[in-house]
């Protein structure tokens, strides 16, 4: 532990409540340009899900043989694609659709994950060591490899591809949650809670887990760019969403099938907003991680 | 050879987790629905003709008995008969193995070169523009979707400008391989004293080494940058610093030595990423590795050969985080063993 | 010790010369057998050495293919068609199709099959007398390591196929044509005589397939083990030793299959005494060499690169009208397809023009019957079925659609399929009935297609024999392991086994116009379109032959001088 | 003791202002800070947490870390040299300050275990200062380092020269950094807590070197402090600040004898004795917010002395004796409770 004489020692019990630590984090966050572009790339897809219905020009589902593969022009900005649907709106709606995949998948493994390495940490000893050993295996397995055998074996479709790409995230979790934890685990907060008499589960859920969320939150704004890659992948293999679908893997997966033809702007305009949205929450994350670290404030 | 013990213990320590990588590998075919047998042997074969491939494949028993003689097969050497290759599951991992070795090595071997020296950088020069460009350079590597990325690098530098081979394998079509040793193109030419053959074999390396190479990366670079933050803040990089010894020899002896040490650690997870996660790259490059044969064998329902390489895959991971250790340990006085 | 591993011993240098010479002879090798094999074995380690390679450039093929081999076995090749390529070019079969000039809708010309002149070919020549085909062998023929090939040689590959119950059973015995390995005798040593139940004419057009292609007993025998007599283990993963007129040189699963030119061949050598069957998995990327010329063909190319293909001046692309239909197919006994009404309004629906725009590229003639129209008898007349949304409703009300979606499964390995999917999609919606795609893995749908589990599918079909009741036999008998949607139509089935096997007849051809119209009315099957047979080839390469087998004999081609 | 009173002085620090640029704001945690150290002499630099102790130091010697920085005042540092002018440490272009430190100006720090660096050897660790700064080669330098450790009392030193920080004991870590911090002769040794973490035992050890090292070296010491029993072992002088601003200058002697700051008297009733029961009180209040500081006397709205002037003025140091320098408004009031309560 490497303090500075010029801060007080900071002590477990003497962190500041999140609020405080949430408004240092904003205030943090204006001195982070990077960071900064990060969150503004988040929220405007956040933005742009919500409100997909009242941007998107088109209806992405409409298909017009009269507007085959045509090059972005005033009309369509973004060209329309093989089945002359509106690749502005379908990126547009795929904004919607892959962040629903995003936080879903990071929600489940968040709460698979979080929930097992609270309670392994808590429970400690024998559990703890099985717990952690599955953990230990389900990482070493070849991440897309294993997304692909879950795929492969429960069939395509969203809730597929939801699972199949927050399995492998749990371990993550559940190491995260559980190296919070420990230390949680014999600071005050426990002690102070069970010496007033509260159950165990009410110790575990109550009062050590907010203690724990924030790390945990923002590896999960990293976790959201990964999840959005690897459901893209599985589309581009053919183990992702309906084909039809506004997906952006799935988007680029149909526009490659007319690479050859020059058609460009069917899979690079989906390729770009994944981009983006990825850089967006990369950023957003490292940002966030360098400025909830007390040690790099 | 108080090395070797240490190594011995750790392996010893790792056998209930491969032990379970079999056993999860195993459960994870066994869901999928159906089975292989119905669809290699065709709408044409009889009925007893199904029911005896699968009786030889012995999936007309049990699972809890089909695992026990997978593992009993598994001790013996047999990883199983793939459906796809119709050869024995361990030749065909024997044979993928350095093609997609070689790949997985360059490809890591760049990213360190590039996002090293991007995280010191901005660490050393933490908030400063310089910082956030490397920044921004490091994750958009991993921004983009790494078949993407293979697709557009290859229609401009194969179908533009015709500067590289194009998705044609690890050596232009009519080259024949080097000769055999370590099955790596590049170190067998060399050893075969084949300049030829190894330039050819390097351009062939190019583009999918780069594409892997951006994605891995950006965990590297970051990582660096953090622990590099760490050690310059820390207070034996203050005593250096208090003593006067050099900027220069402070950074680089000091700091870097010690945060280059959790990074280790870091590739080693990179390299198993790498390993299994290369299946798109292979793909698109038609690199005949273990990528784009777990893909296959996935995609054909192959039981054996999808187990055969989860088991591979996890093996190397835990070795690759054993030899890690190891280095570790020779590096850091701290780690007893 | 086998002959295989002898080569590879000496192929990595594990062995001395002398060594393999003893070997060789211990396995019984004749002196020109172990030369090939020696000079085969050595081909490998020496050429790395010679950096030019580029000498060879003009002989050697270069093709694109896009996948693996599953069984080098030709009794058992169905699916592969990297195998069937494989097996087509280093086996003879004992007689072969006629050649002839033909001229594609687009004036180009071009050489084809006459289906209806079999020719000799491992045979010297042949009749049929009433139910017995009769071949009698050539002389000098010899597997590619000199043993020689005769009558008895063909008895016992033909027994191998009955033994092992292999695919090809079924098409030697389609209709009760053949029964059993008995079935094949030899007189003499230069006379071959498949007997039939009774006399017809489908047996002699199944046997010019590859899958009649004959293994070498003496492998065989070297290979068997006693609990695989037929040595099926050693034949799935290892190219029988061929007789045609090239042999595998070597091959690595996702690398490259080499076959080099059979220099014990008893026929003309080839130009290309190189073939290289690269494996390239992704479409794109094939297409992208063949536009580079880093290969000369390339296989398996998806439809919608005709356009940008066509255009190349360096490309050769051949649009050639074939017997291939592309179909959506209806599970007959899965609500709600197992109502007429409901498979007409879907047949009613489909947006027939556009599928041959968009995803064809144009490259397509349209299909309504289950015959196709190269195919003798084809008869379009009875086919209603326009799009015609506002009839295709009243049918779903008629069918008492209520309105469930339906799903809607197709192969992810052909984009042609899924851009279909998403077309059929749309336009069902259009008329009230919701669809869900359901993209899957090829394991996966043949897998489901095979075990009648898909409800709506899109799939295609071309027989290999130019005959209708070949053709109805695979897809309208209701015993047939390929009706995939359970069409059962008692008429249908009489049809059928009356006439299979029948000579020509007037009442053979009224009967068969019969079954198409009840299978129209049925509709089982919705007829997409009759899809162009698309090759491509670099400009300088010449003298494709389209056999309707749509395997590429790679002894035709030659290269242009420049 | 006396001569070294009047001895020539090492470093005097005027008004030296440094200030944290944070997020929040500019903290001013140096407000006009005055410091005077003589040669060979140990000042005792004692404060609350948060006072500025630490913060003096490393504004001595050049370590302030982001978002730290000197906005003015001057620090006069007289060198081994004697040099009559002195040098400007403040306006010290950075690379003459590196040549500095180490040479003229070394520090050594709290939790020495963690100031090693913990891949090296304490040999490399001592050797490669003799290599960068004393150009000593290989051989010379290892002679040296072992020297060194047995000026520092350190047993089998050719043994220890081979150990990693953490097979040290706090104590022996602290006697390494010792070493190091000597081994270019300093004329300004700054230590920083040297003794935090260490056992009651080592501790003593540890101030007896420092004094020893006065003794052989004839550096000054500024040892910084929260302790005012280590102070009143090992000081000479003592200085206490107050957020940033000396509050009283003393000779140990008078400090303990007649305190006359009230912050000082807070201080000093608050420490631990040896063999005291009870509650021990408590300065009440807490360390002003450094980035809006109170107006006035910082200490006034913690004080008991405090009247209107004490909030609208800052106090001026004024010497009430010999080397004896407070800063309040009531030094006078103060002194007089002060003894009346003895």
């Amino acid at each position: 532990m490497s303090a500075t004489a010029a801060q007080p020692e900071a002590t477990y019990a003497l962190r500041p409540p999140f609020s405080e630590r949430w408004r240092q984090g904003m205030r943090a966050l204006r001195a982070n340009p990077t960071a900064v572009v990060g969150l503004v790339i988040v929220v405007a897809l956040v933005l742009i899900a919500i409100f997909a219905p009242v941007i998107a020009p088109y209806d992405p589902q409409k298909l017009d043989m009269e507007v085959v593969s045509q090059p972005p022009s005033s009309a369509h900005w973004f060209g329309t694609d093989q089945f002359g649907r509106d690749v502005l709106s379908l990126v547009i709606w795929g904004a919607r659709l892959d962040l629903f995949i995003a936080l879903s998948a990071v929600i489940l493994s968040m709460v698979v994950g979080t929930v097992i390495g609270a309670v392994s940490a808590y429970a400690g000893g024998m559990t703890d060591e099985i717990t952690m050993r599955t953990m230990d295996i389900l990482q070493a397995f070849p991440r897309f490899i294993f997304a692909m055998g879950i795929a492969f074996a429960i069939g395509p479709g969203i809730g597929t591809v939801v699972i199949a790409t927050s399995v492998l995230n749990i371990p993550g979790y559940a190491r995260l949650m559980r190296s919070v934890m420990l230390p949680a685990r014999k600071s005050q907060y426990a002690a102070a809670a069970t010496s007033v008499g509260g159950s165990h589960t009410n110790v575990l859920f109550r009062h050590l887990v907010p203690n724990c969320l924030v790390p945990i939150f923002v590896n999960s704004t990293l976790q959201f760019g990964w999840a959005i890659l690897e459901a893209a992948g599985l589309s581009f293999i053919g183990l992702g969403v309906e084909s039809s679908a506004a997906e952006w893997g799935a988007l680029i997966q149909l526009g490659f099938q007319d690479f050859n033809a020059g058609h460009w702007w069917i899979y690079t305009f989906p390729g770009l907003a994944i981009a983006v949205a990825v850089l967006g929450f990369n950023l957003l994350g490292d940002g966030l991680q360098d400025m909830l670290d007390p040690r790099r404030q | 050879m108080r090395m070797l013990r240490y190594i011995l213990r750790r392996l010893l320590f790792l056998v209930p987790v491969v032990l379970g990588s079999i056993f999860i590998a195993f459960l994870l075919t066994r869901v999928v629905p159906g089975n292989p047998i119905e669809r290699v042997a065709g709408p044409y074969a009889s009925e007893e003709r199904v029911l005896e491939m699968k009786a030889e494949a012995n999936l007309d028993k049990p699972i809890p008995q089909q695992f026990l003689i997978y593992v009993n097969d598994l001790l013996h050497g047999d990883m199983g008969m793939s459906y796809t290759t119709a050869q024995p599951v361990g030749k065909d991992l024997k044979e993928r193995f350095p093609a997609s070795f070689e790949l997985v090595m360059f490809a890591i071997g760049l990213a360190i070169v590039l996002a090293i020296p991007l995280g010191v950088v901005s660490a050393v020069k933490r908030g400063s523009w310089i910082d956030h460009v490397a920044r921004v350079i490091a994750v958009a590597g991993v921004s983009a979707p790494i078949f993407w990325i293979a697709m557009v690098l290859l229609s401009i530098f194969y179908g533009k400008l015709g500067w590289l081979p194009g998705s044609q394998g690890r050596l232009p079509i009519i080259m024949s391989p080097p000769p055999h040793v370590t099955g790596m193109y590049t170190i067998d030419a060399l050893l075969a004293g084949d300049p030829v053959t190894f330039k050819e074999a390097l351009r062939a390396l190019i583009l999918p080494v780069l594409t892997l190479a951006l994605v891995s990366m950006a965990p590297i670079a970051r990582m660096t940058r953090a622990t590099m933050i760490d050690a310059l803040d820390s207070d034996y990089v203050r005593t250096a610093t208090s003593l006067g010894i050099p900027r220069r020899t402070v950074v680089m002896k000091h700091a870097f030595k010690n945060a280059i040490i959790p990074v280790l650690t870091l590739i080693a997870g990179v390299i198993g990423y790498a390993i299994g996660g290369e299946v798109l790259i292979e793909l698109i490059f038609s690199w005949p590795g273990l990528g784009l044969y777990s893909y296959n064998a996935i995609m054909s329902a192959d039981f054996p050969a999808v187990q055969g390489f989860i088991i591979l895959a996890t093996c190397l991971y835990i070795l690759i985080y054993l030899i890690v250790d190891v280095i570790t340990a020779l590096l850091d006085p701290r780690v007893e063993y | 010790m086998s002959v295989k591993q002898l080569s590879d011993d000496l192929n990595a240098r594990r062995i001395s010369r002398r060594r393999f010479w003893q070997g060789a002879a211990a396995l019984g090798l004749t002196a020109t057998g172990i030369s090939v094999l020696e000079r085969g074995a050595l081909a490998a380690p020496v050429q790395f050495w010679s950096v030019n390679r580029q000498d060879d450039r003009e002989h050697t093929l270069i093709v694109a293919v896009s996948e693996n081999i599953d069984t080098f076995d030709p009794g058992f090749t169905v699916g592969s068609k990297t195998a069937q390529t494989a097996i087509q070019n280093t086996f003879d079969q004992l007689t072969q199709y006629e050649i002839v000039d033909l001229v594609a809708p687009d004036g180009t010309p071009y050489k084809g099959v006459n289906t209806l002149n079999i020719l000799p070919m491992l045979a010297e020549s042949w009749t049929q007398d009433g139910d017995k085909l009769v071949f009698t062998m050539r002389d000098g023929a010899t597997f590619s390591n000199g043993d020689p090939i005769d009558a008895n040689t063909m008895v016992e590959a033909y027994k191998r196929i009955y033994e092992t119950n292999a695919v090809s059973t079924f098409l030697l015995s389609m209709g009760g044509a053949v029964t059993g390995a008995d079935a094949f005798s030899a007189p003499d040593a230069k006379t071959f005589v498949i007997q039939m139940s009774k006399p017809n004419s489908l047996v002699a057009q199944n046997n010019t397939m590859h899958n009649t292609s004959a293994l070498n007993p003496n492998q065989i025998k070297e290979v068997a083990t006693e609990a695989d007599p037929w040595g099926l283990e050693f034949f799935k993963a290892n190219l029988g030793m061929g007789n045609g007129p090239y042999m595998l040189e070597s091959y690595k699963p996702d690398d490259a299959l080499v076959m080099v030119a059979n220099p014990n061949y008893y026929g003309e050598q080839p130009f290309f005494t190189k073939v290289i069957l690269k494996v390239v998995p992704d479409a794109s990327q094939r297409v992208q060499l063949l536009l580079n010329g880093d290969v000369d063909m390339a296989t398996q190319i998806p439809k919608q690169e005709y356009e940008t293909l066509a255009a190349s001046d360096e490309i050769t692309a051949l649009s050639i009208p074939s017997n291939l239909v592309a179909m959506l197919e209806m599970n007959t006994t899965l609500a709600p397809f197992d109502k007429k009404e409901i498979r007409q309004a879907v047949a009613y629906a489909v947006p027939y023009q556009a599928i041959i725009d968009q995803v064809f590229n144009g490259q397509a003639t349209e299909a309504k019957s289950l015959v196709p129209s190269g195919m003798p008898t084809s008869d379009f007349s009875t086919n209603m079925y326009t799009t015609d949304p506002a009839k295709a409703k009243e049918l779903l009300a008629a069918g008492g659609y209520d309105g469930t979606p339906v799903k809607l499964s197709f192969n992810a390995g052909i984009p042609e399929w899924e851009r279909i999917a998403i077309l059929v999609q749309a336009a069902l919606k259009e008329v009230g009935m919701e669809v869900e795609l359901e993209k899957l893995p090829y394991a996966t749908f043949n897998e489901l297609e095979q075990g009648r589990k898909l409800q709506m599918w899109t799939d295609e079909w071309i027989s290999w024999v130019n005959d209708p009741y070949y053709h109805l036999s695979w897809l309208a008998a209701s015993t047939s392991p390929t009706n995939y949607p359970s069409f059962a139509n008692e008429r249908v089935d009489e049809i059928i086994a009356e006439f299979t096997l029948s000579d020509p007849s007037p009442e053979k051809d009224a009967a068969s116009k019969e079954a198409q119209a009840i299978i129209i009315e049925e509709c089982p099957y919705v007829f997409l379109c009759q899809p162009n047979w698309l090759f491509y080839m670099r400009s300088d390469i010449d003298n494709y032959v389209y056999y309707n087998d749509e395997l590429p004999r790679y002894y035709h081609f030659t290269r242009k001088s420049s | 003791m006396a001569e070294k009173m009047t001895a020539a002085p090492l470093l005097r620090v005027e008004n030296l202002q440094t200030s944290f640029f944070t997020r929040r704001g500019v903290a001013k945690v140096l407000d006009g800070f005055d410091l005077e150290l003589r040669r060979g002499e140990i000042l005792g630099l004692v404060g609350e947490s948060g006072s500025g102790k630490s913060v003096t130091g490393y504004s001595i010697i050049g370590l302030l870390k982001h978002p730290g920085k000197i906005v003015g005042g001057e620090i006069r540092f007289y060198g081994s040299k004697g040099d009559q002018q002195g040098i400007d440490l403040v306006t010290l272009p950075a690379k003459q300050m590196a040549e500095v430190r180490g040479k003229e100006i070394a520090m050594i720090f709290q939790n020495p275990r963690s100031c090693l660096d913990p891949l090296m050897s304490v040999g490399d660790q001592i050797m490669e200062v003799l290599k960068y700064r004393r150009g000593m080669s290989k051989s010379e330098a290892r002679a040296e380092c072992i020297r060194l450790l047995k000026t520092v009392h350190i047993p089998e030193p050719e043994r220890r020269m081979n150990a990693y920080p953490h097979q040290l004991s706090g104590g022996m870590a602290q006697r390494v950094m010792i070493a190091m911090a000597i081994s270019c002769a300093p004329t300004l040794l700054i230590a920083d807590e040297p003794t935090t973490g260490l056992d009651v035992t080592t501790e003593h050890q540890i101030l007896e070197l420092l004094r020893e090292m006065r003794d052989v070296t004839g550096a000054g010491i500024i040892l910084i402090t929260h302790d005012l029993n280590m102070a009143a072992e090992v000081c000479d002088r003592i200085t206490v600040m107050y957020a940033g601003n000396t509050a009283e200058t003393a000779p140990v002697e008078t400090f303990f004898s007649a305190p006359r700051h009230p912050y000082t008297l807070g201080l000093l009733a608050s420490r631990p004795r040896l063999g005291e029961e009870g509650d021990i009180p408590t300065i009440p209040g807490n360390v002003p917010d450094l980035i809006q500081r109170p107006t006035g006397c910082p200490f006034h709205p913690r004080c008991r002395w405090a009247t209107e002037i004490c909030a609208a003025q800052e106090p001026e140091p004024r010497v009430i004796g010999e080397g004896h320098v407070v800063a309040c408004h009531h030094t006078e009031v103060v002194a007089r409770d002060v003894i009346a309560a003895d």
